[in-house]
């Protein structure tokens, strides 16, 4: 069976599951995700085969003679296929068991499938249009999964998100029209063939609106505030497969035009998706650390990985553009390898969110506490997601991440000064966003899995179905996977690196992950096996020094009877140091009410209330789209419904042109 | 046998005359002068295609000439009279600007037409100021239109546009094949008379003929 | 081609005559169906091989006819549409039976002009029959069903405003006529086919001249910005029908005029002169129409402002000219002709669910009509230029065109106006598509109750042909947007050529 | 012989502390506890039973074990007396930290198993504290990283034998900053206090007690001298021995010996010469010497250091 049939196939049962879901009803509708999970399988073959160098194209279809869809598959296309089929697995074993209770299910599974569709469209099309259409069909078809519920909350974020990315693409038009008047192509690989042709200020042009076009899409600050609005109000499966693939798609068109069609640039451009990655992973965790709505903190946490994937990204450029393909591949690696990650990991954090979501009914983390005990799968699953986004051994996120400290760290052997330097600096960042992060979960699952159960809701919390645990399981297991096995993904990954940067950044990996380059290395299989012998030889210690009774009482309640769940370190509290640490960057407001029975000597009630100020909204947006409003509502004024006005229009329109016209 | 002088000047005077019928709506307060003048107006555009038409002995031109008078010298200005008489309205004008400004400004116009207008562009057979003349009278037609803000005159200004119109027409081509000649007219006809219905509902709507009653809708 | 003219004009006469409203409706249906029939063979083969009709006043090539179809095709629509949509009006009790048999006989009529601005070869007689539309549509939009005096106030904007545009044409046309007389001696010709062929003859000074006079007169009735003040009152007074009918199709009538003259004008001006001019009032009409479009507060109107940005992407098109931007505009016409109508539908039917053309009044529209709700965001999207809709293809072909000529600055523009555009579209349906169910709110209550057995899905014939012909709509929409099939792609290039784009 | 180098960590570092504790006394001008007292107090809490909260959950029974094996992983990357460490290749410095920062994560969330105000404010303010110091660790680490072109701690210590450029010495004062904070000693933490305002370390712990808690002391001690040793591997490599003849094993042990009680006598001096600071106070320290571990990284390369 070749690489087109799995494609077919594939295709084929998303097709059927999007038809199904609309035609069956009631329980039967919950399954057809099942096709979508068959699909899945499939197109993970089939994109383990692309990504393996096998290159497929579908005979192209006109639209007009001037425009055609045409489908074609490299290495790098593969890879994405592979990130975006095994995400969407998991989510669509998950979906069986968590769309029951959802209104209007045949909807949902019919945009489901569409979605999906759509995203692998934009990662396999072949020209530009091709790449358009199917591009604003992602954002359409995820706009309306985002208004999901309909109400005005998730109307707003759609609107926002849906008018954002849509500018986005507004300029990534510009940059296709470009790229194609001055290659004369519309097809990547004819861009490609074409490219040395472009003058060198268009370069720069494309490459800043890329940076615009695709990072509104990736969410990369300044131009992430749709991300943390739109991702929480979409249905929870949906969110993470947006935060888990979506985004990705951004970086996927980035690595696309600025990687392959117009192959090395200056080196500053590396060094700018250096330092943007740095400020977005910064920000990003800086933000996520502040929110207790689950879902946004989970949201701000993709803003922040995508930033660490451009710092991966950006090194790579930057040692291209040097010349120094090694270190390239090196780089790249660690940023498609982080690509991976992110979405397993964020994938498995947003479906437990969505669990959580399911059983407690609030996105509030203030009102959770104590959940390990009634959902101990979930507790556990989403332990592991935890572990994995703050990149600690053996998990995944680790690997990733330590191979961007390896590129970051080899900034030195660029000749420029500057990416000495900035390189270092953003091995600092990524220190910086590590430690943050580690802060940020250990809020997130502590505050909402551990400790007394802090409203009713939590307290009769059920654990969620089966086929939700095992869609959970999946991406917790993958986890693991990725991070003892690093071989077998640079495996998956390297074809399209050497496509790219034409070396392999000679990574050897027999069981021992070594750089030839410096002579770091690490076997994340044998800390892990080291980890579980020590423990068992703890354990053995423990055991060997007898036994001893284990008495069970209330925690220390400073001698004053009764903790209720209310005395426990809320997020708010948790975070407090930080928030006045970084009290520059949260410009933090705190404003107290006092309402009096007898002014001003006795006091009814005291409200604090604070509140961090959301920087670039504030600052960047409202001022902009106020002015437009306020201009537009000047311009009114010119449909005054007057008629004789409309008619001094009219001579006038005649006079200039009889005057200018001729 | 004709006098060629006499009848040149003959046809300038009669379009200074219509360009004058048409300047001197600026001056009115009231609407009954203003139907007056556009009669005049049209009898002499009927009267001055009459006298092409005996110059080049064109036979369309005598009907086309004819018809103008028909319609436009009697038809319409009937039908306007019945109008105003309908619509109760108070008889002013109601300008927005002066009537000396107005005056100054359609003065303006004529100037900016015979500027605008190079010699050269178009040597007609007849004169050298029928086209000038002619745009101007649209122009100023246009003029009243926008400055007035009674709905009866606005009709009023349109027709003085349509005169014009027929006029340039007269100047540039010693007027179109007959059977286009009639088609416009027919639907000027229809335009007007629908106008006119117009005007009457407007004045039941709005219980007002002013224009500025009808600024509801805007935005 | 007689029997084509005549058969809306039968059809007006019938429907006039006709006693029972309910006949009527289906008498005009008839009628447009029979057209529809009549026409289609007489088009096709106008495609293939041009004819001169009546020695010379009429004349049908590939451009005529694919005008005609979109008159033709949309007349059937709206016919079909209008029985359900009156037959609410009548329940409401907004107009009675002879206002009914009016507005049918005055539908027919209107769509009897615009056949013959189609048809007509003769500029004349096409500057008579365009005339004629102003007329006939002021008479529909003063029946204005919903409120009197706005109706009057609209119709009155309308006429006096076309009126006085189009009076310019006509000295626009009888200064052509005056160039060919200087190039043929004595008598001049008005006959589009006879100008074409001494085109290059012409005086171009004097051609400017007229150019200009007639850009100015039709572009006030094809709604080009400044000129366009009617057309939002117009489109949003008018029944809804008619506002799908005036702004998907007799603005592109208007649009046609000024097509036929920019061929028989750029041979002697060269292609420059009016090129500049069109893009000139197409980047204006975006322009203004995208900024009202962004703070709109009255659906209809926001949806008649569209129509402005779409004319002006059209003479956007036409102005790069170039084979590509011709063709994305000629494409352009139709997908507007498409999408419009079915967003007019769409907004008669939620306006008679809720009583309002304001948007704040309308909100839940995807809950409390499902169908509607889902079509007016396929059109929404569509008309904010978004894939996978047609009208992105052909948007997306203007602005190929205008990069490949180097017109960085407009694709710029474009796009700004196009955001513009999409943030107003997707707020203010945004906002009423969504959100929870409510009853209609204007309407009182003992009103609401028949208004929403009106418009929700009573399996009546009317109702059918009303969903049905929505439906219809929408899917063309979609499936041009990902193809454009042959024959549609032969006529508009044939058109392209006709236009004399080399 | 070189595959138990990481047991004279695990065996030693209680006495380590002892003797941190004996010279801490000494320039109080006590007599203070003996050197083996931790030893002591480990046994003694072996013994006794424990008492554990009923709010707890799992985690709070895995933490002491994950801990426990996070240090002595970490421990066994490093090398010790010599750099033939047969555990050097699994893991470089950065897994090191990251290794450890495991251990932090599941003792911070230990401290809000309980569901007590003490174990929250301990783990906000230890995380507090990582994120200060992460940053900066890494910064002064690259410095030597840089200059070795390499991470591999054993790679490290080969290519540098001893501080020649201002760059270490800044880079060192921020790492000792850094181990300061990390050990939770004075002026960042005190280590030997109960009260709830100040605790950081301790509040995480308040809740353990029995072999929990002794597992949980002792990882600590094993931290502690982890990271004096990482230190000495990496800013004063001199004297460990390359190979694993016998000769050389016992030099480098002499000479390890040595830089421990140095380290011992710093901590002391330093504990016993400063006051604990204010929480809020740490920024400016942290900070300060992230200015200068950044300062050492630029000049580094501005010196064109390899």
């Amino acid at each position: 069976m070749g690489i087109e049939n799995y494609f077919a196939a594939g295709i084929f049962f998303f097709l059927l599951g999007a038809v199904m879901s609309c035609v069956l009803s009631g329980k039967a509708q919950n399954y057809t995700y099942v096709l979508s999970a068959i699909g899945a399988v499939n197109l993970i073959i089939a994109g383990l085969y692309l990504s393996a160098g096998t290159l497929i194209s579908v005979p192209s279809i006109p639209i007009t003679p001037a425009l055609e869809f045409s489908f074609q598959g490299d290495a790098l296309s593969g890879f994405f296929v592979t990130v975006i089929s095994i995400l969407t697995l998991a989510v669509s074993i998950y979906s069986v068991g968590y769309t029951k209770n959802i209104g209007n299910q045949g909807l949902m599974g019919f945009l489901y499938n569409l979605f999906i569709l759509s995203m692998y469209a934009v990662v396999l099309s072949g020209n530009i249009i091709t790449f358009l259409i199917s591009w604003e069909t992602m954002s359409v078809v995820s706009y309306f999964l985002v208004t999901f519920d309909r109400d005005e909350k998730s109307a707003k974020a759609g609107l926002l998100y849906a008018v954002m990315t849509h500018i986005g693409t507004a300029f990534i038009i510009i940059l296709f029209l470009a790229l194609y008047k001055y290659t004369g192509h519309m097809d990547f690989s004819g861009m490609r063939a074409a490219s040395a042709g472009i003058p060198k200020d268009l370069k720069t042009m494309i490459f800043i609106f890329s940076i615009i076009g695709f990072g509104t899409k990736a969410g990369i600050i300044p131009f992430h505030t749709w991300l943390p609005r739109a991702h929480p109000t979409a249905p929870s499966n949906i969110s993470s497969l947006m935060s888990g693939v979506m985004i990705k798609t951004g970086i996927y068109g980035f690595i696309r035009i600025n990687m392959d069609v117009l192959g090395h640039g200056p080196e500053w451009w590396g060094i700018t998706i250096i330092v943007i990655g740095a400020v977005s992973s910064v920000i990003g965790v800086l933000y996520a650390l502040m929110e207790h709505d689950i879902k946004k903190l989970l949201a701000y946490h993709s803003i922040e990985n995508i930033g660490i994937i451009l710092l991966g990204i950006g090194s790579s450029m930057m040692f291209g553009s040097n010349g120094m393909y090694t270190l390239s591949a090196i780089a790249l690696i660690a940023g498609l390898y982080h690509t991976l990650n992110h979405a397993i990991f964020k994938g498995l954090l947003f479906l437990g969110a969505g669990s959580i979501m399911h059983a407690t009914h609030t996105k509030n983390m203030e009102d959770m506490g104590g959940l390990i005990k009634p959902m101990p799968y979930t507790g556990l699953f989403f332990l592991i997601g935890s572990v994995s986004i703050c990149a600690l051994p053996p998990f995944n996120g680790f690997v990733s991440e330590w191979l961007t400290y390896q590129a970051l760290l080899l900034g030195f052997n660029a000749p420029s000064i500057t990416s000495k330097i900035i390189s270092p600096l953003g091995g600092a960042a990524l220190a910086l966003t590590g430690a943050l992060a580690a802060a940020c979960f250990v809020k997130a699952f502590g505050i909402s899995f551990l400790g007394v159960p802090r409203s009713p809701h939590a307290q009769d919390a059920k654990e969620s179905s089966a086929s939700m645990i095992v869609g959970m399981a999946i991406l917790a297991v993958l986890c693991l996977m990725a991070g003892i096995f690093p071989g077998t993904v640079i495996g998956v990954i390297s074809p399209s690196v050497i496509a790219l940067t034409g070396s392999d950044g000679n990574i050897s990996y027999n069981g021992l992950l070594s750089i030839g380059k410096t002579f770091s290395s690490l076997a994340p299989a044998a800390i892990l096996i080291s980890m579980l012998c020590i423990g068992a030889a703890i354990a053995v210690f423990i055991i060997a020094a007898g036994k001893r009774k284990t008495v069970y009482a209330d925690s220390w309640d400073c001698g004053m009877p009764s903790l209720t769940s209310r005395m426990q370190y809320t997020a708010t509290a948790f975070t407090k140091p930080i928030r006045l640490i970084f009290k520059r960057i949260y410009l933090p407001k705190r404003e107290l009410s006092i309402s009096y029975i007898l002014k001003p000597l006795f006091v009814r009630s005291l409200r604090y209330s604070g509140e961090i100020t959301p920087f670039f909204e504030r600052y960047m947006y409202e001022p902009l789209t106020a002015f437009i409003r306020s201009a537009a509502s000047k311009a009114r004024m010119l449909q005054s419904g007057n008629l004789n006005l409309y008619l001094g229009y009219i001579l006038i329109t005649l006079m200039l042109l009889l005057i200018f016209g001729i | 046998m004709k006098n060629w002088v006499q009848v040149f000047s003959v046809i300038d005077f009669i379009s200074a005359g219509i360009l004058v019928t048409a300047v001197s709506i600026n001056t009115f307060k009231r609407i009954e002068p203003c139907v007056k003048a556009y009669t005049l107006n049209s009898w002499l555009l009927s009267s001055l295609t009459a006298v092409a038409a005996f110059m080049t002995g064109e036979v369309h031109l005598y009907a086309a000439s004819v018809v103008t008078f028909l319609s436009k010298g009697i038809l319409i200005p009937m039908f306007l009279r019945r109008i105003v008489r309908q619509i109760k309205a108070t008889h002013d004008v109601e300008p927005y600007i002066s009537n000396a400004l107005s005056l100054t400004i359609s003065g303006i116009l004529v100037v900016v037409v015979y500027a605008a207008l190079k010699e050269g562009i178009f040597v007609t057979g007849l004169s050298k100021h029928v086209l000038q003349i002619s745009i101007a009278v649209i122009l100023i037609g246009l003029f009243i239109m926008i400055t007035r803000k009674k709905a009866i005159i606005q009709v009023i200004g349109l027709l003085f546009m349509e005169n014009g119109l027929f006029l340039s027409g007269f100047a540039l081509t010693f007027g179109m094949p007959l059977i286009i000649e009639l088609g416009v007219l027919f639907d000027m006809l229809m335009g007007v008379i629908i106008l006119g219905i117009f005007v009457i509902q407007i004045r039941k709507a709005f219980a007002s003929s002013d224009l500025d009653k009808l600024t509801t809708l805007k935005g | 081609m007689v029997l084509i003219l005549s058969i809306p004009v039968v059809t007006a006469v019938i429907c006039y005559l006709l006693k029972s409203p309910k006949l009527v409706g289906y008498a005009s249906l008839a009628g447009a169906a029979a057209l529809a029939f009549a026409a289609l063979p007489v088009i096709i083969s106008a495609i293939s091989s041009p004819a001169e009709m009546m020695n010379g006043v009429l004349y049908m090539d590939a451009l005529s006819g694919y005008i005609m179809a979109l008159v033709i095709f949309l007349s059937l629509a709206s016919a079909a549409y209008s029985i359900g949509y009156l037959d609410h009006e009548m329940k409401v009790g907004l107009t009675g039976a002879s206002g009914v048999r009016r507005y049918y006989a005055l539908l027919h009529l209107f769509i009897f002009t615009m056949l013959l601005v189609t048809a007509a070869n003769n500029l004349a007689l096409m500057w008579i029959a365009i005339e004629a539309t102003t007329i006939v549509s002021a008479l529909l939009i003063g029946l204005g069903f919903s409120k009197r005096s706005l109706a009057i106030e609209a119709a009155w904007k309308y006429i006096i405003l076309c009126t006085v545009g189009i009076t310019f044409a006509l000295l626009g046309i009888f200064i052509t006529y005056y160039a060919t007389t200087a190039v043929m001696g004595g008598q001049g010709a008005l006959n589009w086919t006879t100008i074409r062929s001494i085109a290059p003859k012409l005086n171009p000074a004097t051609m400017k001249l007229a150019f200009i006079f007639i850009l100015v007169g039709y572009g006030t009735k094809a709604g080009l910005a400044p000129v366009h003040n009617w057309l939002p009152d117009a489109h949003s007074e008018a029944p809804s029908p008619i506002s799908a009918l005036l702004s998907g199709i007799l603005l592109n009538t208007a649009f046609y005029g000024i097509m036929r003259f920019i061929s028989i004008t750029d041979p002697s001006t060269g292609s420059v002169f009016t090129g500049n001019l069109l893009i000139l009032f197409g980047l204006i009409s975006m322009g203004i129409s995208s900024v009202f479009i962004l703070v709109q507060v009255n659906y209809k109107r926001l949806l008649a402002y569209s129509s402005i940005e779409h004319m002006g992407i059209i003479s956007l098109g036409i102005g790069i000219g170039g084979p590509v931007g011709v063709y994305g505009a000629l494409l352009h016409i139709m997908n507007h002709a498409l999408s419009k109508p079915l967003m007019f539908f769409v907004s008669g039917r939620i306006q008679a669910h809720y009583g309002s053309t304001k948007i704040e009044n309308v909100n839940g529209v995807l809950s409390s009509m499902p169908l509607a709700g889902t079509l007016a965001f396929i059109g929404a999207l569509s008309l904010a230029g978004t894939p996978p809709f047609n009208i992105f293809i052909s948007e997306f072909t203007v602005l190929r065109a205008a990069v490949d000529n180097g017109l960085w600055a407009i694709a710029g523009l474009f796009l700004l106006f196009a955001a513009f555009v999409f943030y107003g579209m997707l707020s203010a349906f945004g906002r009423m598509l969504f959100g929870g169910r409510n009853a209609a709110r204007v309407q009182g209550d003992e009103k609401s109750g028949q208004i929403v057995a009106a418009s929700g899905f009573s399996l009546s014939m009317s109702s059918v042909l009303n969903n049905g012909i929505m439906i219809l709509l929408a899917s063309l929409i979609v499936v041009l947007g990902f193809t454009v099939p042959g024959f549609i792609d032969g006529t508009i290039r044939t058109c392209v050529n006709i236009l004399g784009v080399k | 012989m070189e595959y138990l180098q990481f047991l004279i960590i695990i065996l030693f570092s209680p006495l380590l502390n002892g003797i941190i504790k004996k010279f801490k006394a000494y320039m109080q001008g006590r007599i203070g506890p003996g050197i083996f007292q931790p030893y002591f107090d480990l046994i003694r809490l072996f013994r006794k039973d424990m008492v554990v909260s009923v709010v707890a959950s799992w985690i709070f029974k895995a933490t002491p074990y994950i801990v426990m094996t996070s240090v002595i992983a970490a421990s066994l990357i490093i090398p010790v007396i010599t750099l033939k460490s047969p555990f050097g290749m699994i893991g470089d410095v950065i897994a090191l930290i990251y290794i450890l920062a495991l251990g932090r994560f599941f003792m911070a969330l230990a401290g809000l198993d309980t569901g007590t105000a003490f174990g929250g404010e301990g783990s906000s303010r230890e995380m507090t504290v990582a994120v200060l110091v992460e940053p900066m660790m890494m910064l002064s680490i690259f410095t030597a990283a840089v200059s070795a072109g390499s991470t591999n701690i054993a790679r490290i210590a080969e290519t540098q034998n001893m501080l020649y450029s201002p760059s270490h010495i800044l880079a060192l004062a921020a790492f000792i900053v850094a181990v300061v904070a990390e050990t939770g000693r004075i002026p960042v933490d005190n280590p030997d206090t109960h009260l709830e305002l100040t605790m950081i370390h301790e509040g995480m712990l308040l809740e353990y007690s029995g072999r929990y808690l002794a597992l949980m002391e002792w990882a600590h001690y094993i931290k502690q001298m982890l990271l004096f040793t990482i230190t000495a591997d990496i800013f004063f490599p001199a004297g460990i021995s390359y190979t694993t003849e016998i000769y050389g094993l016992v030099l480098s042990t002499g000479v390890y010996i040595l830089k421990m009680l140095c380290f011992a006598a710093t901590m002391a001096l330093i504990e016993s010469s400063r006051a604990k600071i204010r929480f809020f106070q740490l920024p400016s320290l942290l900070g300060g010497a992230f200015v200068l571990a950044l300062l050492s990284l630029v000049i580094h390369i501005m010196m064109g250091g390899k």
